[in-house]
């Protein structure tokens, strides 16, 4: 096996202690498992091979695994999850890479109308058991476009599970889940938090399943919703809440489709109070689905309104703007105030 | 020379069988009496088929029905090409090709008539559902191409779109991507002179479609759709070519299409009755009759067996259609993931408690 | 004027008496009106020419404007948007038609990375008047691909605004503001309704504004809250209602985006009950934006969960079945039941 | 002949001044002294402001950047041939076109410093933000092209993309829209062989990029990127052609990207250091600075002075940057929309409340 040019890590498919690793090493990881336990896993996407992904999220793979395996394919988003369509009905389990969520349009027509309807549409004949990994998310002053957090759009579109990890340990058993999943998977990386930290990883092959949340931290007060990157900010919130004598319980969701329900309104149920959090603008975002159901399903165990700390109704601001736009701790405590003083 | 050629490129254009009954001998096909006979056979069932499900639908028990008529050589041809291995990958115009591969015809009534069951072909047959969107099925006769590939199967992707679809992005990307992977990849345009109110001539500005192949490094060639002979020849080669690794191809095979759209659209209203009339002229079945009468291999009465077969056929998908039970509502439900999750169980329980009420 | 080839309306700019026409008839209207007023304004689309648009609702004004102001376009939807881009920042205003709501996707990039962002990304300087007309819904035993109602997407993608006619009247009169607008706007139309009835438009110009909901019905017990084909729905289940002794009062967004608010929450407030009608899957719709607003607005005066009446989370079933996915009377009735009973 | 030639077409490509000095007199376009120098000068300007960017991009004054080193011939060529009335709609390495279209270069900078008051041009200044999906801006040059066409205005939408970008589906869409309706556009392709770690070789399986027009039936042209003549030239007669009625076309303009991708990328990781060293002798500038000297146009006492006024031109811009006041929060929200509806001015007095805290 190549240590590749350069890079830090390469994979412990055959290491057999936990390492320490980041999220973005963790998917690095999964991919290696996985591919090494079957063969008709292929990964295919933009500068994924001998560059090994511009998040290095792949690095290692085409060394490994060869150009077979690991694909650079043109600059063509849409014949990207079209092919991988094509792969997947036909027995190969395609985990393509989107390079930033914001480059997911071209393809919305592959992943709407086909990756997610081709068990319905033939009544269970053909399948389509893919991956679609992309980068998602603010807060490392990237250009414009880069920033995206679009989930939305995929939990309402039925045939599609869309999985976001908050940590390292998920990411990797995560992921290898949706890579066994016999429907298609969408796959959010928080990039804000690709480096950010390390954490103990088991070598070799473990499963998160997908559709069931995690609950972050116990709490009493206030149940503290949240997926991917911001997961990190609203446990940082309530550590700053218990100071205050706030109480937090923080409900990662993981998985936005399909979501885990029991646990968050067995939470909800419990606190009576929730806030949602999420970066994506706030109008249709799915915090409202949270609300919506919190409502449905918990109303009068409801103290008071559940708040939404999210993004705004407006474009992602360009990098000397972006922290205005992004929740952040401080927002997240006052709505968790708000909801105690109602 | 003040500036200096670096690239050339030639297309041509593939005619065997013209509509005069004129043969070009020396590009004739090895095909046996009894194999032309059957080519012809296939091409009236297709018509048969197309007929019906027009009937069917002014009757008001089909849904909508996009109509083949007219572009029977081309589905004939190819599919008399192809072999079991290969996969079909169809626009939403290839019914023939469909019931070939081995779709049963009821299957394809209950597609369009508006059941998803339709579209559950039986076990072993190499087909995807028909792609409504118009272009969006390129891109998988690229992936199932390089699937074929790295895999090693001496097989290859047949894909179809008409010259409509050409305009979409998707064309695009999937004949740039085969090309890149030199996936075992087939494009064949049925090139039908219209989409929807759009004649080809304002579709793009290239005088063929054919050449548009060269823009992906990969050969292209024309033919002329109404004769089953030269398409038959020309998809020959391609898919040969594709199967043993030697990369995609386009096909354009100029055709007609000489009905509606689709039943839901009325074509006097953009193209002439001359139009009309000079492509009902090309019409490849007469023309192949005609071929097949001079050699004294087919007659009246022959024909008149033919047909009838054909209608007992036909009525016989019919019958199977109306057969099937109707489709359960559950179904809406039952096929969206491999396991259901709760809430889907949920809304599936409030819909079978209204159904059962 | 040519009056075409058979169709039986040719657009009434120059008529003076009000007419009764349907909602494809008063899409017709309000194009000849504005085409006739402002030269800047252009039809462009797949069919919209010679054909007048599979549904009719362009037809004539080929005729009456010629091939530079009603442009038939090749079949290619990224094509159709991108360039009404190109024309709007260059001054004119493009009316673009995407034949059906299916068929948008491959043109969500040019629309939600350029059309909806290049006021904000230009800060002023360039901006998009454009409208991106098409037939949205169920109800017509379509083929597949050809019953979307996926106005979710768009509410959810900040600078667009979404707009969804109901009845004839309106739909002249929003069309008329859309085209006017500065910004874009998408302009659902529900093509079951499109010939459905008939109803008095008046003739020439005259504008129904963007971002307020109308009060389609009175009623004091509970408040039903649709737009576009399920208004009619929803006044037929109230009218059932009314039988049962129930009072509802219906309200009709007509605009997505910007939500009327003031109108809603006063209503919920006023009934203290709430239903949401809509044709899409019902995760992440705009239905659940709709129960977070009332839950953060006006939860202390609910006096039961806010019911959501939806499509199901599945694939829009082909003909044979819609009529299980559909909402209907029976089910927006027992909702509304469910929320007095509760 | 066996099959009938139907269509045929030739890629030609245009090279004036070569590598070593070499002038195909026949070719060189009538530019006078004067003009040259300037050429040079212009290119050295652009040099030095991408040099700079890069450096504050290292002291974390700048975002990301996307340098254009090695492309300066073709962007200092293609300028010259515009007029006031063009309007450039560019990818996101035009930042040499941009300036000398009248884009101020301290809101280059701020732009790419992450400040969108960088992408509000002057009043007048007929130029596109820049487009960060890549390809996404070549459907807005067909549109420009037909709004141009349509008021009858003698003005041509200059529209860049790079190799990488001939892959997107909007390339496809954008050509056959602009060949269609015959629309003031040119197309023109910065092949710099590489979209990140992609070469050029594996982005499309076609030798030349050039060739890619005929797909659309519109003329395509090759030229030597890394010669302003012949850069010039192309540009000069497409452009001409485009805003006379005359209808679209492309060039594809082979050059090189002399560093990496953009700040964020480390080059050095896919391509080797001999293909670099290669393409450093093909660096337009030395090039064309050897033209002026063999003329006594040009001597080291002349560069030093351009190398210092250049200098002092992109001190001055970025001074100019540091001068912008920061960025007003609310401009988050200010436009959005051409007037602010009350949910939004509701989230900003919430952010406005936050900030004044
Ligand atoms: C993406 C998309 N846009 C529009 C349509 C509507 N539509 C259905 S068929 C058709 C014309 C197709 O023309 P062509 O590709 O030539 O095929 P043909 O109908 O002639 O067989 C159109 C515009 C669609 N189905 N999909
Ligand atoms: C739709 C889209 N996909 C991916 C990217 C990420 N990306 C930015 S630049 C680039 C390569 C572009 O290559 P090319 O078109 O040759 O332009 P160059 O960078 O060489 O100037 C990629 C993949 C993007 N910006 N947009
Ligand atoms: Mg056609
Ligand atoms: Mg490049």
């Amino acid at each position: 096996m190549s240590t590749g040019r350069g890079q830090q890590y390469t994979g412990q498919a055959s290491a057999s202690e936990t390492a320490r690793l980041t999220i973005a090493q963790a998917v690095q990881d999964a991919l290696n498992v996985e591919m090494e336990r079957d063969p008709s896993i292929i990964v295919l996407g933009e500068d994924v091979g001998l560059n090994g992904g511009v998040f290095r999220a792949t690095d290692g793979l085409f060394e490994r695994f060869g150009p077979d395996r690991v694909m650079d394919t043109p600059l063509a988003e849409d014949a990207i999850i079209g092919a991988s369509v094509g792969l997947a009905v036909t027995g190969m389990r395609p985990v393509a890479e989107i390079q930033f969520m914001g480059f997911v349009y071209p393809a919305v027509n592959q992943i709407l109308a086909h990756a997610a309807r081709m068990r319905n549409r033939t009544r269970g004949r053909l399948t389509v058991p893919m991956v679609i990994r992309m980068p998602y998310g603010g807060g490392i002053h990237a250009p414009e476009s880069h920033s995206e957090s679009y989930e939305a759009l995929f939990v309402h579109s039925p045939g599609i599970k869309v999985v976001v990890p908050s940590n390292p340990y998920d990411t990797k058993g995560l992921l290898i889940s949706a890579i066994r999943d016999e429907d298609p998977v969408m796959f959010l990386e928080p990039k804000r938090i690709y480096r950010a930290f390390r954490e103990p990883v088991p070598p070799g092959s473990y499963t998160v399943p997908l559709g069931t949340a995690a609950i972050a931290r116990q709490g009493s007060d206030v149940t503290i919703i949240a997926w991917g990157a911001m997961v990190r900010v609203c446990l940082d919130a309530a550590s700053a809440l218990e100071r205050e004598g706030i109480s937090a319980e923080v409900i990662d969701l993981r998985t936005l489709n399909p979501l885990d329900r029991d646990t968050l309104l067995a939470s909800v149920t419990k606190t009576g109070r929730a806030v949602v959090v999420h970066e994506a603008p706030r109008t249709a975002g799915v915090g409202a689905e949270i609300v919506a159901l919190i409502n449905e399903r918990a109303l009068l165990q409801l103290e008071a309104p559940v708040e939404r700390v999210t993004g705004f109704d407006t474009v992602f601001p360009y990098a000397k703007l972006e922290k205005h736009y992004l929740p952040n701790r401080e927002r997240i405590s006052a709505a968790v105030r708000r909801t105690l003083e109602f | 020379m003040p500036r200096k050629p670096i690239h050339s490129c030639t297309v041509e254009r593939l005619e065997i069988l013209g509509p005069d009954g004129a043969l070009d001998a020396s590009l004739m096909p090895d095909l046996d009496e009894a194999t032309i006979v059957e080519l012809y056979r296939t091409m009236v069932r297709m018509r048969v088929f197309d007929d019906k499900a027009v009937k069917l639908q002014r009757q008001g028990r089909m849904g909508t029905w996009a109509q083949l008529k007219g572009q029977e050589a081309v589905q004939a041809g190819v599919a008399h090409a192809m072999i079991e291995d290969d996969w079909l990958i169809p626009a939403f115009r290839e019914h023939g090709l469909m019931f070939l591969r081995g779709v049963p015809g009821h299957l394809i009534y209950a597609y369009w008539a508006g059941d998803e069951r339709g579209a559950s072909f039986p076990e072993g047959v190499r087909c995807l559902p028909i792609a409504v969107p118009v272009g969006s099925q390129f891109t998988h006769g690229s992936g199932i191409g390089l699937s074929l590939k790295l895999r090693g199967e001496h097989a290859a992707a047949v894909t179809f779109g008409g010259d409509g679809a050409t305009s979409e992005g998707d064309f695009h990307e999937a004949l740039n991507f085969a090309g890149v992977f030199d996936t075992n990849t087939v494009f064949i345009i049925q090139n039908n002179q219209w989409a929807i109110s759009m004649p080809r001539e304002r579709q793009t500005s290239s005088p063929t479609l054919a050449q548009k192949a060269d823009a992906y490094g990969i050969p292209g060639l024309q033919v002329d759709g109404n004769d089953v002979f030269a398409v038959y020849v020309a998809a020959t080669e391609a898919l040969e070519r594709a199967r043993s690794g030697g990369g995609p191809s386009l096909i354009e095979a100029v055709t007609y299409r000489l009905g509606d759209h689709t039943t839901a659209d009325d074509a006097s209203r953009y193209r002439t009755g001359e139009e009309l009339a000079h492509w009902q002229e090309q019409d490849p079945i007469p023309r192949l009759r005609r071929y097949l009468e001079e050699r004294n291999l087919w007659d009246d009465e022959r024909e008149r067996t033919l047909e009838e077969d054909a209608a007992k056929w036909v009525a016989a998908e019919v019958d199977a259609m109306n057969a099937m039970p109707p489709p359960d509502p559950g179904d809406i439900f039952r096929y969206m993931y491999a396991s259901m999750p709760p809430a889907l169980a949920g809304q599936l329980a409030g819909l079978t408690q209204e159904v059962d009420r």
